[in-house]
């Protein structure tokens, strides 16, 4: 297939072997919630598996500003590539400048930079996981009835693009659904509250958690205070509806508590991630096209992207075992 | 006393004696809950004008009081530490810290735990807490160390090892026992609610009416002339450092509880809210000065805006504007009613 | 000639309680005029006027008229609570908010250091320039103080009890800067509670009772007993000269024993006290008597010697321990260590005693305490408009007597009082005086540590100490000479000099 | 005065001259600086052990010194304004206000902006953030309200606005003014690092040898006697509350130099750090007490912890107990460095 199409002779480094050899850096945007902490995890396991010798994290605990200071030091320490989890796709330019200036190959995972050359940017795309989410619900609940979506930090780009795909793709293709957003920030606790009083103050069709890692059990909690804890099928049951496709999440899909969850292929994530960043240290080039997993890579700016599918995950599908909540 | 003449003692309080009335009459309602009570009032009427909804006792019981709770118990350490003359930062971090290790402790292996009893998990993590409000009490009254940089120091090491512990992991396989203080229902009103108002009402009494609680007064508002009046304000400093670290341990089990679970971040960013409600409530930054029903009240008052806001319609993108415009006009509402009493600004 | 400050029916209230009201004096140019009144009377409120920190809530005030340059610098004043900046040095207090500049106009640190040094050597403390002035001693500060406002060269000089605290030696410098400043043409008020140095400074004199100006007059044409009538509004008992004829020596066992007591400033000093007798203990500053009090009262813990009660040695270093073994005390500063400023009067009074008005519930009873405070406020003549008065609102000789009267609380068996006449008014501090003869009376063993001669007066014997050491002990009857040439080390002085200490003579 | 012998005088003096001479001694070096400096070197021995790279110029004007430049502005900010006995704790939310609202202003409307020119929007930008301080100062001066809720409730303020401004989008098309203060490099050093020693160098004589400078210092120290001195203390904060507003601005503007764009969460937790930096460099949180001399090395030990912490390999989930656990660490070796200096505390 196309991917193993180039050569190492346009190596982006000089000296290949050299390179492959190299420290890897790992720039992390945060680690307190299931997804990333799951994907550092499995960045380090699959770095083992593929003998790269990757760093441990640097953490930017969600400041941008953090994450370039720690991607210039880790310049500075002389690492021959770099791995970046963004906190912000623009505001991750300069570091990404700096990378390419220094001719260190920059592999991003889940987001990518709106500026600088980065030789892959894994990701699958957030607008189109609200979007999935939406479809779902929108078809459970028959388009019609007033859903929550429970909005990530909308300072973050994840929290704005999943919400934006949630309700943009509502008013399109249902447009007699009422939708409620309210921003839960990242945070259970808040998640658990914005819940709470909506459910108990409006009559709820359908609820979509922007991140289930963050608001499940909290979630869950309050619908089970309040008799709302239903399985798919039940007349009042509420159409629930979650990204990221933790473990807890694939449980509750089995139990039916929870009707979908947009499942990030978080596993691919890592597994590309790392034969990305080495390959490029390797030198080795990749085209615009399709892949051997099913996805496709597109050319954005001088960049490459390999979008990764997001599967939509019900009870059908549910023990799929590439789902990384099976993991 | 023969010094002493009849008219002598007579004249002063001739001349106030009208004043006094009025005096004494406003104090005995405290100045601070003078100023709230009205904003109350008025954020409630603005509520019932927003959402009809806002009135119910479900939205009342179950929305505000019962979600104020955590928020609460947390306010009441807070409180005495600060009346004590000291603060703690670290109490957001003991919210997160504490319900972790007992998770990590009686989850079963399964769920990347100890899969220990659950007694024997409060074994452990009991002593692990007072063990982090003794280190506190210690650096801050023996060693004098800034109250402020210490506890800082705390809080980050604190959320460290939450995230170390869980590897950042949330954990939400619970046993029955570490969820019920968020599901349990006690003569038909939530368990949190129950806490809230008891917490509170002990606090209060505690605080107001036994030597202890006085003394705390006492140092925190003159810590040389307490030590003179023979207060052992080491040990007195120690003691209040501590029992904020437990009550911080038990909002952090209340809030799992309500969460049904303990993540890496728990109560994180909570501490500014703390201490709004706290300020709000009429407790001094400065020690020795406020009470316990005030701070409750601030509480409230927080509880009852956020509320307002989910009931409302304000766009996601202005609502922290809003709650943030909201609480500045509480301010200024505040500021005219204490113009008219002086002795507001005293107390609070 | 011109006036210099005309007050015209000025009124100011706190909360209830009516500071001045309707309050009119005019001083000229070049006359130093006396403010005196009781406790509370409202001289420090007048003073906070005049300087324009407060504002009069009726009435108007005008400091120097028009035309000549007012301002900050042209009036000076001491207040009676200090206005010392803690962690600045006293060269910066002094040159505070005038510092000398340079032609950058950034500020000449040596040469602020120089003028401080040049400032503190007229009263022998040059080397404190350079040292903070929380570090310093009560006596240090308000020495800082006092030069401060003297450096400004004002026209008008305020004087809110600037020899509170002082020693005889630096009072006497006081006067002397005074005197020069009148020789200048200065306009002076002079607020004291000692009414002979008010003959000493003062042409005229204007009374305060309850806050009204009772009495204006020229001092040539009163008397102490006159002064005193006004103030109180009626002939005040006489501090009996009855307290002061000797008595038999207290033959009982000593109940305080002090032996070989070293700590700083003390060195191996030894004291006993019988129940029942009044003992002096004086000294210039830093002679060491105040230290020694402090060891007593468990307030600094010693180097080496014993203290023992009863015969069982006290807790040195540990106050809860010397409080329960029944040492009652006043701290040395009420302002720094006296009292809690947002507690009422009734806990501040009984903080040493809480427990005991524990009802069933161990709750304390506020019923319990605001009786046993009324005793208290009875006895020590306590003016606030009721038990749930906040400290801070009263005057600085009630707080005073609030820190005298919760001594005596836990009714000790040692009572150990510092500067207990502190600011204190004539009435008050017989009252006071009286009180503590009847505590004597009731077999109960008092240490007077203290500077003022008029407290001396009432003790049994005085016990002098220089250099950290116990130079002599004076047995009644005795003389403010003899302890005047004590407290310096047998040194002789002209007594005629001396302040004469009327108010007590009468 | 002839009453008075030459030796009486003397002997108070006598007694006290040697405690005097050991102040002074102790003074001529300021004791935060001395307890400040034995930290860093070890700190910087430990870098150099963890990794050969941090002892690199590159590592130390790159990684430390011009990473911390943003930090070091703000720190600058909030110390005037603890010096003044007073705090603020909106200046983080600045940090992010005044880039994004200049931002929205200049950038093309293609970019969701207003495309007005640079100088306009400064036009706008100034005023709003003199406007922002302002507000502060009077109901903090004037009203004299609570400076902690006042700041708080604006810092919420401020976030919602930039959230709201921006609808939560980053703006990264910016003009090159605007990052300018990111890239920008003068003699061969980049300009965070000359702002950063330069702002300190100006901030440390502004404080200690004008009497502006002073009267900040007294009025922190003593708010009645400053008064009383005639310093003009509404006006003064007011001042000082406003210069810590634009200080901040300036923060913000160079943040966003550093990441070439302003995001709507720009800044938010930064306050925590400040606060740290300052009160570790000895800046005390009761006013009137600290010099920016100490505060500039908080802020440089903060850098060189955070720096060795990336270059050394600790394992990401343990990194922030590792923070926590290192500044506790440096607060003991402080403790007991100033143990051998008494005067250390009176400063710190
Ligand atoms: N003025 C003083 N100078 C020196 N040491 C003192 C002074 N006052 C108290 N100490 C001692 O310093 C230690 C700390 O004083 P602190 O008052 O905090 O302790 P405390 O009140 O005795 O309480 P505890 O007995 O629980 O330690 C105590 O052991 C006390 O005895
Ligand atoms: N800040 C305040 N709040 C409330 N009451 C006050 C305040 N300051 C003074 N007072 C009251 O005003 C009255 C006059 O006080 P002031 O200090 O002027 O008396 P004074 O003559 O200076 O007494 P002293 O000789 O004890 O200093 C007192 O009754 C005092 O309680
Ligand atoms: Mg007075
Ligand atoms: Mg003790």
């Amino acid at each position: 297939s196309s991917t193993d199409s180039g050569t190492g002779d346009t190596a982006a480094t000089g000296d290949p072997a050299a390179a492959a050899g190299g420290e890897v850096g790992f720039s992390e945007s945060f680690l307190t919630d299931a997804f990333q902490v799951q994907l550092v995890k499995q960045l380090g396991e699959q770095a083992k598996a593929a003998s790269v010798n990757l760093l441990p994290a640097a953490n930017a605990d969600g400041d941008a500003a953090k994450q370039n200071a720690d991607i210039t030091t880790l310049l500075g320490r002389g690492v021959k590539g770099l791995i970046v989890v963004p906190v912000d796709s623009k505001a991750v330019g300069p570091a990404i400048d700096r990378a390419n200036a220094k001719n260190v190959p920059v592999v991003t995972v889940d987001l990518g930079a709106e500026s600088g050359k980065i030789y892959m940017v894994v990701r699958a795309d957030n607008v189109y996981m609200g979007k999935a989410a939406c479809e779902y619900m929108g078809k459970q609940i028959n388009g019609e009835g007033t859903v929550l979506d429970l909005q990530g930090d909308l300072a973050t780009s994840n929290g704005q693009d999943r919400s934006k795909g949630f309700t943009s793709c509502m008013a399109e293709q249902f447009p007699n659904v009422k939708v409620i957003s309210k921003p839960m920030n990242w945070k259970p606790e808040e998640c658990a509250t914005q819940a709470q009083t909506v459910l108990s103050t409006e009559k709820l069709a359908g609820l979509f958690m922007g991140s289930e890692s963050v608001c499940l059990a909290g979630v869950q909690q309050a619908l089970r205070n309040q008799g709302k804890l239903t399985k798919a099928g039940d007349p009042d049951h509420i159409v629930t509806v979650g990204i990221d496709g933790s473990k807890p999440a694939l449980d509750a899909v089995r139990e039916g508590t929870l009707d979908a969850v947009i499942s990030q292929p978080l596993d691919l994530y890592a597994k590309y991630g790392i034969q990305y960043i080495k390959d490029a240290m390797a030198g080795k080039t990749y085209q615009p096209g399709p892949t051997d997993h099913n996805s496709t890579i597109v050319e954005v700016g001088q960049s490459l992207q390999d979008l990764l599918p997001s599967p939509t995950v019900t009870k059908e599908n549910v023990d799929d075992a590439s789902l990384w909540g099976n993991g | 006393m023969s010094a002493v003449s009849p008219r002598k003692l007579s004249e002063p309080v001739a001349a106030a004696a009208p004043s006094h009335a009025a005096r004494r009459a406003r104090r005995s309602v405290d100045p601070v809950v003078l100023t709230l009570l009205p904003i109350i009032v008025i954020a409630v009427i603005v509520g019932a004008v927003v959402n009809p909804v806002f009135l119910t006792t479900t939205n009342i019981i179950d929305n505000i009081i019962t979600t104020s709770a955590v928020l609460g118990v947390l306010v009441i350490a807070e409180s005495l530490i600060l009346i004590g003359g000291y603060f703690d930062l670290s109490l957001e971090a003991t919210v997160g810290f504490a319900p972790m290790l007992l998770a990590v402790l009686v989850s079963s292996a399964a769920d990347a735990g100890l899969g220990l009893p659950f007694w024997a998990g409060l074994l452990i993590t009991i002593p692990a807490v007072l063990l982090i409000g003794l280190a506190n009490g210690l650096m801050i009254a023996k060693m004098k160390l800034n109250a402020f940089i210490v506890t800082l120091a705390m809080l980050i090491l604190l959320q460290g090892l939450t995230i170390g512990l869980s590897g950042g992991q949330t954990f939400a396989m619970l046993p029955k026992a570490m969820t019920y203080l968020g599901d349990g229902v006690i003569l038909g009103l939530p368990v949190q609610a129950w806490i809230f108002v008891l917490a509170f009402a002990a606090a209060y009494v505690f605080m107001k009416f036994t030597p202890t609680g006085r003394s705390i007064y006492a140092m925190g508002g003159n810590l040389e002339a307490a030590r003179a009046a023979g207060i052992r304000t080491t040990r007195l400093t120690i003691g209040v450092v501590v029992a904020g670290s437990l009550l911080a341990a038990l909002a952090g089990l209340m809030l799992t509880g309500r969460i049904a679970s303990v993540t890496a971040n728990q109560g994180s960013g909570m501490i500014f809210t703390v201490f709004a409600a706290a300020v709000i409530g009429g407790i001094s930054l400065n020690g020795g000065r406020g009470n316990l029903i005030g701070a409750g009240l601030g509480v409230i008052l927080l509880g009852i805006i956020q509320n307002i806001l989910t009931l409302s319609n304000v766009p996601s993108f202005w609502i922290n504007a809003a709650y943030g415009a909201i609480i500045l006009a509480a301010l200024l509402i505040g500021w005219v009613s204490t113009q008219r009493f002086p002795g507001g600004r005293a107390a609070a | 000639m011109p006036e210099a400050i005309v007050v015209d029916q000025v009124s100011k209230a706190f909360g209830p309680t009516l500071a001045l009201s309707a309050v009119s004096l005019t001083v000229n140019r070049g006359e130093s005029r006396a403010l005196i009144g009781k406790n509370g009377a409202g001289k420090s409120t007048l003073m906070s006027i005049l300087t324009g920190l407060s504002q009069p809530d009726s009435g108007s005030v005008q400091v120097l008229a028009e035309g000549d340059a007012g301002g900050a610098s042209a009036v000076g004043c001491v207040y009676q609570r200090s206005t010392l900046i803690p962690a600045a040095t006293a060269a910066e207090n002094i040159a505070l908010a005038r510092f000398p500049r340079s032609r950058a106009g950034l500020i000449r640190w040596p040469e602020v250091r120089r003028q401080a040094t040049e400032l503190l050597a007229e009263w022998e403390y040059a080397d404190l320039a350079g040292t903070p002035v929380e570090q310093l001693e009560p006596l240090e500060r308000k020495v800082v103080e006092i030069c401060r406002v003297l450096s400004q060269g004002p026209r008008v000089l305020l004087l809110d009890e600037p020899t509170a605290g002082l020693d005889r030696g630096a009072s006497q410098r006081l006067f002397g800067h005074i005197e020069r400043a009148r020789a200048r043409g200065v306009t002076i008020i002079y607020v004291s509670h000692h009414l002979h140095e008010v003959f000493e400074v003062c042409d005229s004199v204007t009374v305060l009772r309850d806050g009204r100006a009772v009495l204006t007059e020229q001092l040539t044409r009163m008397t102490v007993p006159d002064l005193v009538d006004a103030m109180v509004g009626e002939a005040a008992a006489t501090a009996g000269g009855g307290l002061r004829a000797a008595r038999p020596e207290s033959a009982r066992p000593p109940v305080l024993v002090a032996s070989g007591v070293t700590a700083p400033k003390v060195n191996g000093v030894d004291l006993a006290l019988r129940p029942g007798e009044c003992v002096g203990l004086t000294g210039l500053d830093g002679a060491g008597h105040m230290q020694l009090a402090e060891v007593l009262t468990g307030q600094r813990p010693a180097e080496a010697g014993t203290v023992t009660l009863d015969g069982r040695p006290l807790p040195l270093g540990d106050i809860r321990g010397c409080i329960e073994a029944g040492i009652g005390f006043t701290p040395e500063d009420r302002h720094t260590s006296g009292y809690v400023p947002a507690l009422s009067v009734a806990e501040n009074a009984t903080l040493n005693i809480m427990p005991r008005f524990a009802n069933g519930f161990r709750l304390i009873s506020g019923k319990k305490r605001d009786a046993f405070y009324s005793r208290l406020a009875g006895e020590w003549n306590i003016k606030a408009y009721g038990a749930a008065q906040p400290t801070e609102e009263l005057s600085g000789g009630n707080q005073q007597k609030v820190v005298l009267a919760r001594s005596v609380a836990a009714d000790p068996k040692v009572l150990v009082l510092v500067n207990p006449t502190a600011g204190v008014d004539v009435s008050a501090k017989n009252s006071i005086y009286t009180t503590i003869e009847a505590l004597r009376a009731d077999g109960q063993a008092v240490l007077i540590v203290t500077t003022d001669d008029a407290d001396l007066e009432v003790c049994d014997r005085v016990v002098v100490m220089v250099h950290g050491e116990v130079s002599a002990e004076l047995r009644h009857p005795f003389t403010e000479g003899m302890i005047a040439a004590a407290v310096q080390g047998g040194g002789t002085t002209e007594p005629d000099l001396l302040p004469s200490g009327e108010e007590d003579s009468q």
